[in-house]
């Protein structure tokens, strides 16, 4: 057997293959040493992947040999190499956190379930993104969900519990509604694969069942991606989850789901449906717009550390919504750029905020009032990552910032300037509620508190790690910006 | 053929009948019964509907109906005795 | 006979309707997950009444029959792993309701959404 | 003929429906429930999809309502009656009915031979799979080979929600604190002679019955999730007879997870196998030197993985939920 | 010959197969209290199953089906009566009484009642007479 020709199907296989035995494990270490090398395993396939990509290779892999329409097929290019680096990376970085932080939060007995719930979840994100098959990204949809779920539920607040479900709720709907969406296009052209799908389209693009179809399929991934109104899941969710649990899935569960949301969008309809460009912008660039300024003036307000962080993934899907929505190479190359660089920059802000909670046990934001001068490390890490959230020069979020403010000006006339000012108004909020955490952290005094110290040595070392990948890509953009591009080119390629 | 029809026909009202009793009540018992009027009469239909289908083969179904059926009404009798266990012991730590 | 071959979606359409209502105006979280499981099912029976041809019998092919033509396999194929994902959600939303009862004493939304804003 | 028994079954289960959601008994609307899941069964059965009426039966019927009632003897049986956004929610479902009902008119009709459905795939594999695989079954086939991949990804599903409900219901009762009271020995059902001599006569042939669907699965409906799940009725009908601890007795936790965790692995070490004997991954002709056998034996295994897990998950599920009483 | 009369009586033990079915049915929603209805109900699983799949049988012939078919046949007529018995036995053990719906109950009030009754408390006799007094009491006052 030769590894490389396998290399898509191993990302799914070999963390199904340690979902398994780990729940056997009985000792926690054990069982999270097992899952880390796991997770690590499966970064270094993702880094493969990437690297063959990027030297132009198409990864294509027939599951169980049977050809395309007729079994399911696997397929990697530029924008799935993104993802997949995103959600492997995201994964293993909080696990590695997660051996100093999740004994606070979940006890020795459950850890090995929780930990195989991990496996599974980072198997169905995955399986969605290297699948090309849209009944099978459903099935993958589903693990990864219910396996968040449980990794959700996991948090010690009780108030974790009534947010889990209505996560639960939300994303079922979601799910079933891409299911009645996958079954209508199915009814219309009889096969499943999504290229495929794409080609038999073409004869039945007008009829009421496909247009049905696209409405349902965009309305359910946008539930799961947490767009705007669609949103109210999420705040809770995060805050509530174990703090490694938010690194992990503020990271690249949405994200997963705009994927999905793109590929059937620019794959299927956008070719096929008359006018389809336009519903795509009139539908989406007005929401993203509202996403940016509510959800950000939101956490400007917002009290709870975690809670504000959440707050701003919802403004920074409108973000990546935004630069989609403009159906342009330019506005798409912003887009998954921004999905790379926040992944990054919100991941750090979330390590740094296990590492706060390592000695700080409520996480208002009155809570971490003076700690900077008993953590440095910390606060440093998060400062340099609250940058590159707000998009300041030097960081990787400037990158995505600037190029999507490029393709916004693309634009031209009142609304490329009205898009402008909505990008920078939103970046100023960001500063804002920046600001807060920074206010608080540095400025305020301490209370009357048991003085904190340091979080532990290995912790704060990957924390600082990923907050200098802010660092890196923003001096250094050239790889996620080749990947954006030749991804985007791959979306749009697909468009003429 | 016609005789797998007006069997199926009586089935079918008589499952209706059973839907009607189930909706109406009035006890919680009388719904149990319903139901599993209900689910016996999905097998005999299932049985009918097999022939009518030519495919006896398919009998494997209504089997397992039948199974399923009277596992579910035992499992009601599990619910309601673990109800009334509960209602006895609140009652003695009322007493107490 | 003309309209009766819709029959199938629009009870599709109106079961699918009836649990999702469940769902988002029911106060009750069982009562959810149970609207949740009909507004899965209604799914189900879209994608099965698309497998039916007229004269034809389940796809299990009987042998020594030449001309007996077949139903379309793959939508229950599809139905099938749907139905277990249905009740692996049920059971873990169930699971959670549980929880939430021996936390919040109780399964009401607005006495959970109450009692959190006490606390 | 048939068409309008189906026309009248699909009525009663719009009133079902309806009925369920208006019901405040939580006790009436699971009962109402099995009936619609029923009702759905026979639908499925009666539109040629037999093997999704076992599934529906086995799984809806049975499955989901002794689960549902071991989660409503843990809460609370009573719905209060509070509705929220009622108008606001009226006007979504109806504009959303109205879009689905406005769908159908360029639908194919019910049956319609012509549909594009039955053009692409659905014929190939119907042409094929006795030349490929060479099994009756072809729902079995489809499952089992050609789209093995999404059953892989299905008995992870089951997995995963196993792995969940023992998570979740592992956490400590908060409500436990003061240590309420001895519970109750769950001795089944005590005072019920007659239904424990039936019972015990029944379940060696219920354990039978659902070994005979697992390996008939290729020539009749059939299959692993059916068999697992009837097993898993078997056990629970056991455990409802004789009591939890003399069920747990007899298929210990440790056996459970066991089960979940090896029917899973055997699943992927199948592909796995196939990989390193030189195929795609669960490609099973590579299994043995005449493929169509290889591919009879890759589906009997996998089957039988899924049949393990399905089983196991089950009963775990059930148990924690009926233990839960016990804390 | 054999044929025929073979043919005709599975016509006919079909027939009052149904007819018996149908029968059952109408009991079950016509008749006044849950005992009664229990009897009718009862009538469905037995002489109507054996009726109904005893057709069946004559028209199998001698195939697996007709294995298939006796598994059923001796399967619902076990577990049949078995049910009846056992939910007869919880309702009567919860104080479900033969006579207490014979007034003429406003049926839309029923599903509260519904509730009241799996909770009733059978400890004593006398607490079951006041429980099942105040279920009247309730009754009359809907």
């Amino acid at each position: 057997m030769n590894p490389t020709e396998h290399l898509a199907a191993l990302q799914v296989v070999v963390p199904f293959l340690a979902a398994p035995l780990i729940v056997l494990l009985k000792a926690k270490r054990l069982a999270w040493a097992a899952t880390t090398l796991t997770s690590l395993l499966t970064f270094c396939i993702a880094i493969a992947l990437t690297m063959g990509v990027l030297d132009g290779q198409n990864y294509q892999y027939f599951m169980g040999s049977w050809p395309a329409p007729y079994g399911i097929e696997l397929k990697v290019d530029a924008f799935s190499a993104v993802v997949l680096l995103i959600i492997t990376g995201a994964s293993t970085s909080a696990l590695i956190a997660g051996y100093h932080s999740l004994d606070k939060q979940i006890g020795a007995k459950r850890q090995p379930m929780f930990f195989a719930a991990w496996i599974l979840a980072l198997a169905g994100l995955a399986g969605i993104v290297v699948s090309a098959d849209a009944f099978n990204i459903f099935v993958f949809m589903e693990i990864s969900s219910l396996a968040s779920y449980v990794l959700v539920a996991g948090g010690p607040d009780r108030r974790a519990l009534p947010a889990v479900f209505k996560y639960l709720i939300f994303g079922t709907i979601g799910a079933t509604f891409y299911l009645i969406g996958v079954g209508l296009i199915y009814m219309m052209t009889g096969t499943l694969n999504i290229e495929d799908m794409g080609v038999r389209i073409a004869d039945v693009a007008d009829q009421s069942p496909v247009l049905v179809a696209a409405g349902f399929i965009t309305v359910g991934l946008a539930l799961k991606a947490a767009l705007f109104p669609l949103h109210i899941w999420l705040p809770n969710a995060y805050t509530f989850a174990p703090h490694i649990v938010t690194v992990f899935l503020a990271a690249c569960a949405t994200k997963v789901s705009l994927y999905v949301l793109f590929r059937f969008d620019f794959f299927v309809f956008q070719e096929n449906l008359g006018g389809q460009q336009l519903h795509f912008t009139f539908f989406f660039l007005p929401l993203s717009v509202f996403a940016i300024l509510i959800a950000s003036a939101v956490a400007l307000f917002e009290r709870n550390l975690k809670r504000l962080l959440a707050w701003s993934s919802v403004a920074q899907i409108g973000y990546i919504v935004l630069g989609a929505s403009l159906v342009s190479i330019a506005g798409l190359t912003a887009s998954v750029l921004h999905v790379f660089n926040h992944a990054i920059a919100k991941g750090s802000l979330f390590l740094a905020v296990a590492c706060l909670a390592c000695h700080i046990k409520r996480l208002r934001l009155t809570d971490i009032a003076g700690c900077a001068k008993a953590m440095p490390w910390t606060m440093g890490a998060m400062v340099l990552a609250g940058l590159s959230l707000i998009g300041v020069p030097g960081t990787a979020g400037f990158i995505s910032k600037w190029y999507l403010i490029s393709a916004v000006l693309e634009l031209g006339g009142a609304t490329g300037v009205f898009l402008t000012a909505v990008i920078v108004l939103g970046s100023l909020m960001a500063v804002i509620y920046v600001w807060r955490i920074v206010e608080y952290a540095y400025f305020k005094p301490q209370g009357k508190k048991p003085a904190v110290s340091e979080a532990p040595f290995g912790i704060l070392a990957i924390t600082w790690i990923v907050a200098i990948g802010n660092l890196y890509f923003g001096i250094n953009p050239e790889l996620a910006v080749t990947l954006s591009e030749s991804a985007a080119s791959v979306l749009m390629g697909h468009n003429k | 053929m016609s005789m797998y029809v007006i069997v199926s026909i009586a089935i079918l009202v008589t499952m209706t009948l059973a839907l009607a009793r189930a909706l109406k009540g009035p006890s919680v018992y009388d719904r149990v019964l319903a139901v599993n009027m209900f689910g016996t009469k999905t097998v005999l239909l299932l049985a009918v509907v097999a022939f009518f289908y030519g495919r006896p083969d398919f009998l494997d179904l209504a089997l397992a109906y039948a199974l399923i059926n009277f596992v579910g009404i035992l499992a009601v009798l599990e619910f309601f005795q673990s109800q009334r266990n509960d209602d006895e012991e609140q009652a003695k730590e009322q007493e107490e | 006979m003309e309209l009766l071959g819709y029959y199938n979606y629009w009870v599709f359409a109106i079961v699918l309707m009836v649990g999702f209502y469940a769902v988002i105006v029911r106060n009750n979280l069982i009562k959810k997950l149970l609207g949740l499981a009909i507004f899965q099912s209604a799914v189900f029976l879209m994608y099965i009444t698309m497998d039916k041809v007229e004269g034809a019998t389940a796809p299990i092919i009987q042998e020594g029959v030449t001309d007996q033509i077949y139903s379309n396999p793959l939508p229950q194929v599809l139905i099938l792993t749907a139905i277990v994902v249905g009740v692996s959600t049920t059971a873990l939303g169930l699971a959670m309701v549980v929880r939430i009862k021996e936390a919040y004493g109780s399964i009401e939304e607005d006495d959970i959404i109450a009692k959190d804003r006490k606390s | 003929m048939i068409i309008i028994f189906a026309v009248f079954l699909l009525t009663l289960l719009v009133i079902t429906a309806i009925a369920i959601v208006r019901a405040e008994n939580l006790f009436v609307a699971v009962m109402l429930m099995a009936i619609f899941s029923l009702l759905m069964a026979a639908n499925f059965f009666i539109l040629d999809a037999a093997d999704v009426a076992l599934t529906e039966a086995a799984i809806g019927a049975g499955v989901t309502t002794v689960i549902f009632l071991g989660a409503l003897s843990l809460t609370a049986e009573n719905e209060k009656k509070v509705e929220l956004s009622r108008g606001v929610a009226m006007s979504i479902v109806t504009a959303t009915t109205l879009l689905l009902i406005y769908a159908t008119f360029e639908k194919p009709k019910l049956g319609d031979p012509e549909a594009p459905v039955h053009q692409h795939v659905a014929p190939w594999y119907l042409s094929e799979t006795p030349k490929l695989i060479d099994i009756p079954n072809v729902v079995t086939a489809v499952l089992g080979s050609f789209r093995a991949y999404d059953t892989l990804g299905e008995v992870f599903v089951v997995f995963t929600a196993c792995i969940g409900v023992l998570f979740l219901l592992s956490a400590k009762n908060p409500a436990d604190k003061q240590s309420r009271r001895t519970p109750p020995e769950s001795i089944g059902l005590r005072h019920h002679l007659i239904p424990k001599v039936v019972g015990r006569l029944l379940f060696p042939f219920i354990v039978l019955f659902g070994l005979y669907v697992q390996f008939h699965g290729e020539y009749g409906p059939g299959g692993g999730f059916q068999a697992g799940a009837i097993i898993a009725t078997g056990i629970i009908l056991f455990a409802l007879l004789e009591g939890e601890k003399t069920a747990l007795a007899a298929v210990p936790h440790s056996v459970m997870m066991a089960m979940v965790a090896g029917g899973a692995l055997l699943y992927t070490m199948v592909g796995v196998v196939t990989m390193f004997m030189g195929g795609n991954f669960l490609d099973y002709s590579v299994l043995s030197s005449n493929p169509v056998f290889g591919q009879q034996m890759g589906i009997i295994l996998i089957e039988a993985g899924v049949g393990i897990t399905v089983c196991g998950a089950l009963l775990a599920i059930f148990h924690a939920f009926a233990a839960r009483e016990n804390y | 010959m054999l044929e025929q009369v073979l043919y005709v009586l599975s016509w006919i033990m079909l027939t009052v197969g149904g007819f018996f079915v149908l029968v059952g049915g109408i009991g079950a929603l016509r008749l006044p209290n849950f005992y009664t209805r229990m009897h009718a109900a009862s009538v469905t699983d037995t002489i109507a199953t054996f009726l109904v799949l005893g057709g069946l049988l004559l028209q199998a012939g001698l195939t697996i089906a007709t294995v298939k078919l006796i598994a059923i046949l001796v399967f619902l007529l076990l577990t049949g009566p078995t049910a009846s018995y056992a939910l007869a036995n919880a309702a009567l053990l919860s104080g479900v009484k033969s006579n207490a719906t014979f007034r003429k109950v406003n049926g839309k009030g029923s599903k509260s009642g519904a509730g009241q009754e799996t909770s009733v408390n059978q400890e004593t006799d006398a607490s079951q007479e006041t429980s099942a007094s105040q279920e009247n009491n309730e009754e009359q006052s809907k």
